[in-house]
């Protein structure tokens, strides 16, 4: 029982953690809406009323409490701009990124650890020098070239040009 | 204690006890109740099965950990009740060794490094000085000068605890408390490290607190054994007697275990079932379940400490822990 | 033979782990070249035409502004040098300090509060973190450092935290608590001299990563600010390879792709030099 | 080795896979989903967070606002330069004779389209309160509108009004409906310029209803009365149908200012006495990616694109003036559209190391410094570098695309004299030592870097030393926008797109009073300039107003206060198979009702699927 409830509070203060952590970056010091929201030739008072309508001017424990709370009842408000509530836009756009992501990442699994079995297998035959080469190659690849490569493959007159 | 004699370290009544950490907090008493004296020049082995309490008494008594209750007087003085600058300069006169000399020697260090590290923190002698400090030691331990560049690796057994030892000399101490410091070590080297410690003694009156599981080392050079089970002393008396005329049943059964015609391969101690956990003692005497003599009164009431001095034929300094003496 | 020779023995007959060491030396060359004013000192400098193909005034061509690519590719070592060791060093010092801290006073609250603060850490996705630090900290022209510190420490401190917890218990350390040394004087003394080993790869890794994730911070308008640098260079490189001029996406990547290549290689072979299960050999 | 690496590899393999089939499909489905109606297939390089009116503050929401909701006012289709059309009204406004009046009426007949938000789901008609419920919606804190300041300080008591609570149900002298079908305008002072308010999105007219019954999803739930009603909505794409129930008006190529000499090539002439809208569905693709884009409308799955300028270099066969590369130009009409508006840097005059100083001295040294890098700043070059060529620069602050644009002006402010900018630097005692650190804000992206970095070796060429340029970069553009809103940068570089195509529009960037946070974000601030725009802004387009702005842009150039201008050349393409003429930027949208799509069912997917093969 003690143990469950230490473990529990272990945990706690995690989520404590990680949510000060995520609010203080991406609420607190994250992108201010305010001078997205506003329209051309606007007056201080039209930006104090912006700021006012987003709860910028509230003290940081009130928004820290609000940001908790929002989370904690799932009602991660409306979208500053569409007004489209939070929830339906993550419920419509969640499954479709996990549907992208699961099979990358299992396969990608299943096929990396493939390979490295393979490669243990054959310790100093040349299969296991090529992976080994191969990962190493990879791990010094950003994917950032990765990227920038495909796009210059798939899609210009220099690369393969698949879609014209 | 009562022979009139200054002891240099005396143990009055030391508890140890660790809280247990886990998901269950409880408290293990490693050392329960516990005194002894050293003498001057002394060497006082404590014997008992691993788990028995040695090392967590040795470790009290140099201050690596700290006591429940009880005293550690050093030259007439409460270690524990030390302030910070009067405990640095008890420890130049308390050194240790300890079991594995690999391990005892820090491995990024030079033996010369290692040597002289006590010197610096003692702040003894200028730096050339304590280079010559630190030779002289390696010479009365029998290791060569080229040693002092060296790593531990690069030793062998035998020079690392000589090391290990030279190192525990370098500040002059009047005692040296050596946790196991030969069980790793070949029979002839054993022999060696031996004959250099009782050497240390007699030409420089450095008393010992010989930790040892094994007897027949504890044989070749204690003055004063006291045998250790589940963190009490349950016999404690001059080297000779106890090999020659044990009291305890406990002792009785240890001395029994060790085929003393082959002192090169001592055999395991032989008893009935296992030890008791320290973390769930027996009532009563905590030897009583294992006991071949036990008595009615043996499972419900804990013997105290009594000196049978004088009883059947028993010197001096013979104290026991057991009902059988008791009346 | 010291244990350092030891290594050295070892490093020595791994054919990889010298090409990455002398790749990684050829590069600090540069580095320290640009850093002494040697080479790369026309970086910004707009004198050429919009995309001049490679001539021998421009080695590798100009970009859209008529800049020396070749001498931003080598301006990019110094940057990536820069920003590698900056936090390779601070961020293995970091969890190197935490670690053995939270090692040595095991399941206090110090060690409590270490766990606690590397276990939220942990618990961000990494990109996001760090774009998110990088952002909160725009404009300071160290944020995407402070961004990849505050992230690459708890893998070390996780590694030394443990080892230090074995070395802990290790008899030398009785030895020096014996004479009475202070605590913190055995922790520099005689524990972290022994994480050595786990230090010099996280460090390598770390550097790696750091040139890696400043790349894409770059990208992302989040890393470098002032000077030149492979992610930026990548940056300008998205539009001109869709235009057919791929100098300026070449260069970078293919010096980026030496660099990291030749560090995997070399941290590679120090992870096997230090192999415990080697030093029986 | 580290069994990490091979799982990474591995994942970089099957993300390659992944990718190469996830573009096969996306293609797949895009031809499966021609049906049997006209469509068209229009791209923007941005999308629209929201679709409220009030929130129209950029083309991609004015193109869907305009679209979806009726303006009283639009400008007519086809006419060059732009004239005001009426679109819901049924006529120009009545104006009183001291210009203060105005009197519009509306359309009668038309309705909203049927939605839940109505009482029995069916669209009721469109009355003059609306359109006064949604110009006081502008001034509801609540609404958190951008386009307030066209009618701040404007209109008799709707300022007061939202000081007092913006209570709907209390009247606004100056902004009533005088029965169902009459709006009456009470102007404070003249503002010649409202009609052209009333063209924009954000006066476009929505139903309190809808704005109730949807509280803050009104923005994606919208009502209204224009040609198209939505479909779809995401920050991908949106698709505009057909509003089956748009007031029947035939299209006149009359009307709508038809030039045959310059527009009939654009095969516009057998739309004559249709109905618009002539396209069953307009599906509006949201790709900001210049290369995806582009990339998109090469492989036929886009109709029109608004080219990107690394894309010039293979479009564009000459330059002056445009002219399409003979493949393209088999396939596409070519738009030159020069933009409604333009690039400038502006110096912070609030700052005292660049700008004003109360010391007379100082203040005339810093104005020579400005005046210098003004010199040394070299205009063909940026434009040759980032406008392939073909923007077009002028001097001051007011572009090409007005109408009081003047042509033969004293061009010394964009000439690039690097001995006359050394000369004032050493005339006024400047020297490498003691010039002042340039903070030269940007959002941190590519091209705003690489203009800082051309800015800089452009200075370093009157001898400013490099390291004492520097940048302030910030991660986006609202950032940005803070920090020169709150003055904290000494160079910033905006862009402004005009709002109609008056030169007041822009003559007003440099107006005192509307220093930041307003638009005059040089903080420029000088009493003649001043004087002369609150003289001109209440007058009539005149010669005599035109030499007044003429006058004002003037005093700007002279004061150094900005470095300016550019206005760019856009490049668009569209499909030979459409009829249609795109709008000027400011115009935003409403030729969508016009655009006559040829591509219509089946066949045009075979059509299609062939040339993909090809």
């Amino acid at each position: 029982m003690a143990y469950l409830l230490r473990k529990s509070l272990h945990g706690l203060l995690l989520i404590l953690g990680v949510t000060l952590i995520s609010f203080v970056l991406m609420v607190w010091f994250g992108p201010d809406q305010t001078y997205s929201l506003i329209g051309k030739n606007a007056t201080a008072e039209q930006i104090e009323d912006v700021r006012h309508a987003l709860g910028y001017d509230q003290p940081f424990i009130t928004r820290y409490a609000d940001y908790l709370i929002e989370l904690f009842t799932l009602n991660l408000g409306a979208s500053n701009s569409s007004g489209e509530p939070v929830n339906r836009i993550l419920a419509r756009t969640i499954p479709v990124s996990l549907a992208l992501m699961i099979p990358g990442f299992v396969l990608g699994n299943l096929l990396g650890i493939a390979l490295g079995l393979l490669a243990a297998h054959r310790r100093g035959q040349w299969s296991d020098r090529v992976i080994s080469g191969l990962s190493v190659g990879g791990m010094s690849i950003s994917f950032l070239i990765i990227i920038i490569v495909f796009q210059v493959l798939l899609s210009t007159p220099y690369g393969l040009n698949l879609f014209p | 204690m009562s022979n009139g004699t200054p002891e240099l370290l005396s143990v009055r009544n030391l508890v140890v006890a660790y809280e247990t950490s886990g998901h269950v907090k409880s408290r293990l008493t490693a050392v329960q109740d516990v005194s002894l004296d050293i003498a001057p020049a002394g060497i006082f082995a404590l014997v008992g099965e691993s788990g028995s309490g040695k090392t967590s008494l040795a470790r009290a008594i140099l201050q690596l950990i700290p006591s429940a209750s009880g005293q550690v007087i050093f030259c007439g003085k409460s270690l524990p009740e030390m302030n910070k600058t009067q405990l640095r300069e008890a420890r130049r006169d308390i050194q240790a060794i300890f079991q594995d000399p690999l391990s005892s020697l820090s491995p990024r260090r030079t033996i010369l490094q290692t040597l002289t590290e006590p010197l610096d923190h003692f702040r003894i002698g200028t730096g050339k000085e304590r280079i010559d400090i630190a030779a002289g030691a390696l010479e009365t331990v029998g290791l060569d000068n080229s040693m002092m560049q060296r790593f531990p690796h690069e030793l062998s057994g035998g020079q690392r605890q000589r090391a290990a030892l030279a190192r525990a000399l370098v500040s002059k101490p009047k005692l040296i408390v050596a946790d196991e410091p030969v069980s790793s070590l070949d029979a002839s080297i054993q022999a060696r490290v031996v004959e250099l410690i009782l050497n240390l003694r007699d030409k420089q009156g450095i008393a010992f607190l010989f930790v040892s599981h094994d007897l027949s080392v504890v044989r070749q050079l204690a003055d004063t054994v006291a045998v250790m089970y589940l963190g009490r002393l349950v016999e404690t008396a001059p080297a000779r007697e106890l090999f020659s005329n044990p009291a305890h049943p406990y002792t009785r059964s240890l001395l029994r275990a060790v085929p003393i015609a082959d002192p090169l391969h001592p055999a395991p101690v032989v008893l009935d079932g296992e030890p008791p956990s320290a973390l769930t003692p027996p009532t009563g005497c905590v030897f009583h379940m294992r006991c071949p003599d036990r008595i009615e009164r043996c499972s419900s009431v804990e013997p105290g400490q009594v000196n049978i001095s004088g009883k059947e034929g028993r010197q001096e300094n013979h104290r026991v822990r057991c009902h059988l003496w008791n009346s | 033979m010291s244990a350092g020779s030891r290594i050295w023995e070892r490093l020595r007959k791994d054919r990889t782990g010298l090409t990455g060491l002398a790749i990684v030396g050829i590069f600090l060359a540069l580095a320290i070249g640009v850093w002494l004013g040697f080479f790369g000192q026309g970086w910004s400098a707009a004198d050429g035409g919009r995309w001049e193909p490679m001539s021998p005034e421009f080695w590798f061509g100009t970009n859209l502004l008529g800049q020396d690519i070749f001498q931003r590719s080598i301006f990019s070592v110094r940057t990536a040098f820069e920003i590698g060791l900056i936090v390779a060093v601070v961020s293995t010092s970091l969890g190197a300090l935490l670690g053995a801290l939270a090692g040595w006073y095991s399941h206090t609250w110090v060690d409590g509060t270490i766990l606690w603060v590397k276990g939220v850490l942990d618990s961000i996705p990494f990109y996001l973190f760090v774009a998110a630090v990088a952002y909160a900290l725009q404009g300071k022209p160290w944020a995407m450092h402070v961004a990849m510190i505050a992230t690459f420490w708890t893998t070390t401190s996780r590694l030394v935290r443990g080892e230090v917890m074995k070395i802990k218990s290790r008899e030398f350390i009785l030895s020096a608590r014996a004479i009475g040394l202070p605590d913190f004087v055995i922790l520099l003394r005689h524990v972290l001299p022994n994480t050595l080993h786990i230090l010099l790869v996280q460090a390598s890794i770390a550097f790696v990563a750091a040139i890696k994730t400043e790349v894409i911070l770059s990208f992302l308008g989040l890393g470098v600010q002032d000077g030149v640098s492979w992610g930026l260079m990548l940056a300008e490189s998205t539009q001109e390879v869709l235009a057919g001029h791929f100098n300026n996406f070449l260069a970078a990547s293919v010096m980026l792709f030496m660099l990291l290549m030749g560090f995997n290689m070399l941290a590679d072979a120090l992870q096997d030099a230090f192999d415990p299960r080697r030093s029986a050999e | 080795m580290n069994p990490r690496r091979y799982r990474l590899a591995g994942i970089w393999l099957t993300l390659a896979a992944a990718l190469t089939l996830a573009s096969c499909d996306e293609r797949q489905e895009s031809r499966a989903q021609r049906a049997d109606f006209s469509i068209y297939r229009h791209s923007m390089d941005g999308a629209p967070s929201s679709l409220d009116p009030a929130q129209a503050s950029h083309l991609y929401a004015n193109f869907l606002a305009v679209n979806l909701y009726d303006t009283l006012y639009r400008y007519k289709y086809l006419a060059r330069p732009y004239q005001l059309a009426p679109n819901l009204a049924d006529d120009l406004p009545r104006v009183s004779a001291d210009g203060l009046i105005y009197t519009i009426r509306i359309k009668p007949g038309v309705y909203f389209i049927d939605d839940p938000a109505f009482p029995d789901g069916k669209g009721r008609a469109v009355r003059a309160a609306d359109f006064v419920y949604s110009l006081k919606r502008q001034f509801d804190p609540d609404t958190k509108a951008q386009g307030t300041w066209l009618w701040q300080g404007r209109i008799v008591g709707l300022d007061e009004w939202k000081e007092n609570g913006s209570d709907y149900d209390e009247d606004v002298p100056g902004l009533k409906a005088l029965d169902d079908r009459t709006v009456q305008i009470q102007l404070i002072s003249p503002f010649p310029q409202l009609t052209h308010t009333l063209a924009q999105g954000f006066s476009a007219i929505v139903p309190r209803e809808a704005v109730d019954f949807y509280g803050p999803e009104f923005a994606i739930h919208p009502v209204g009365s224009g040609p198209y009603k939505l479909q779809l909505f995401n920050s991908a794409s949106a698709v505009l149908v057909r509003n089956t129930g748009f007031r029947k008006e035939p299209f006149s190529l009359e009307a709508e200012g038809f030039t045959p000499e310059s527009q009939s090539r654009f095969g516009l002439e057998p739309l004559e006495g249709r109905m618009p809208p002539f396209t069953d569905r307009i599906e509006i693709e949201f790709i900001a990616e210049d290369a995806a884009r582009w990339n998109a409308f090469i492989a036929g799955e886009l109709d029109f694109i608004k080219v990107p300028v690394s894309q010039f270099d293979q479009v564009l066969a000459s330059r002056e003036p445009p002219t399409l590369t003979p493949a393209l130009a088999a396939k596409y009409y070519l738009g030159a559209n020069l933009e409604s508006g333009f690039v400038h840097t502006d110096f912070n005059m609030d700052d005292q190391r660049i700008g004003y100083h109360p010391d007379p001295d100082q203040d005339a040294r810093n104005k020579a410094l400005r005046c210098a890098i003004t010199k040394a700043f070299d205009w063909p070059k940026r434009n040759e570098i980032f406008y392939y060529g073909i923007g077009q620069v002028f001097p001051g602050i007011i572009p090409p695309a007005a109408a009081e644009f003047q042509k033969d002006q004293d061009a010394s402010a964009v000439t690039r004299d690097l001995d006359g900018a050394r000369d004032l630097l050493s005339k006024f005692g400047w020297n490498a030592g003691n010039l002042p650190i340039l903070e030269y804000g940007f959002p941190s992206h590519v091209t705003e870097r690489q203009m800082f970095e051309q800015f800089r070796s452009f200075m370093s060429d009157i001898g400013y030393p490099e390291d004492k340029i520097r940048s302030l970069t910030y991660a986006t553009y609202g950032d940005y926008a803070r920090a020169f809103l709150n003055r904290e940068v000494m160079l910033a570089t905006t862009g402004w797109t005009m709002d109609y195509p008056d030169a007041q529009n822009t003559v007003q960037l440099f107006f005192g009073p509307n220093s930041s946070p307003g638009s005059n974000s040089a903080n420029y601030d000088n009493e003649e300039f001043n004087r002369l725009y609150r003289a001109s802004s209440t007058m009539q387009p005149s010669p005599m107003r035109t030499a007044m702005y003429r006058n004002m842009n003037r005093i700007v150039i002279d004061d150094c206060a900005t470095i300016s201008g550019i206005s760019r050349t856009l490049i668009l393409l569209w499909d030979r198979d459409l009829a249609m003429l795109p709008d000027r930027s400011f115009v935003g949208g409403f030729f969508f009702r016009f655009v006559d799509s040829g591509k219509a069912g089946p066949a045009a997917a075979e059509d299609s699927g062939r040339e993909a093969t090809q």
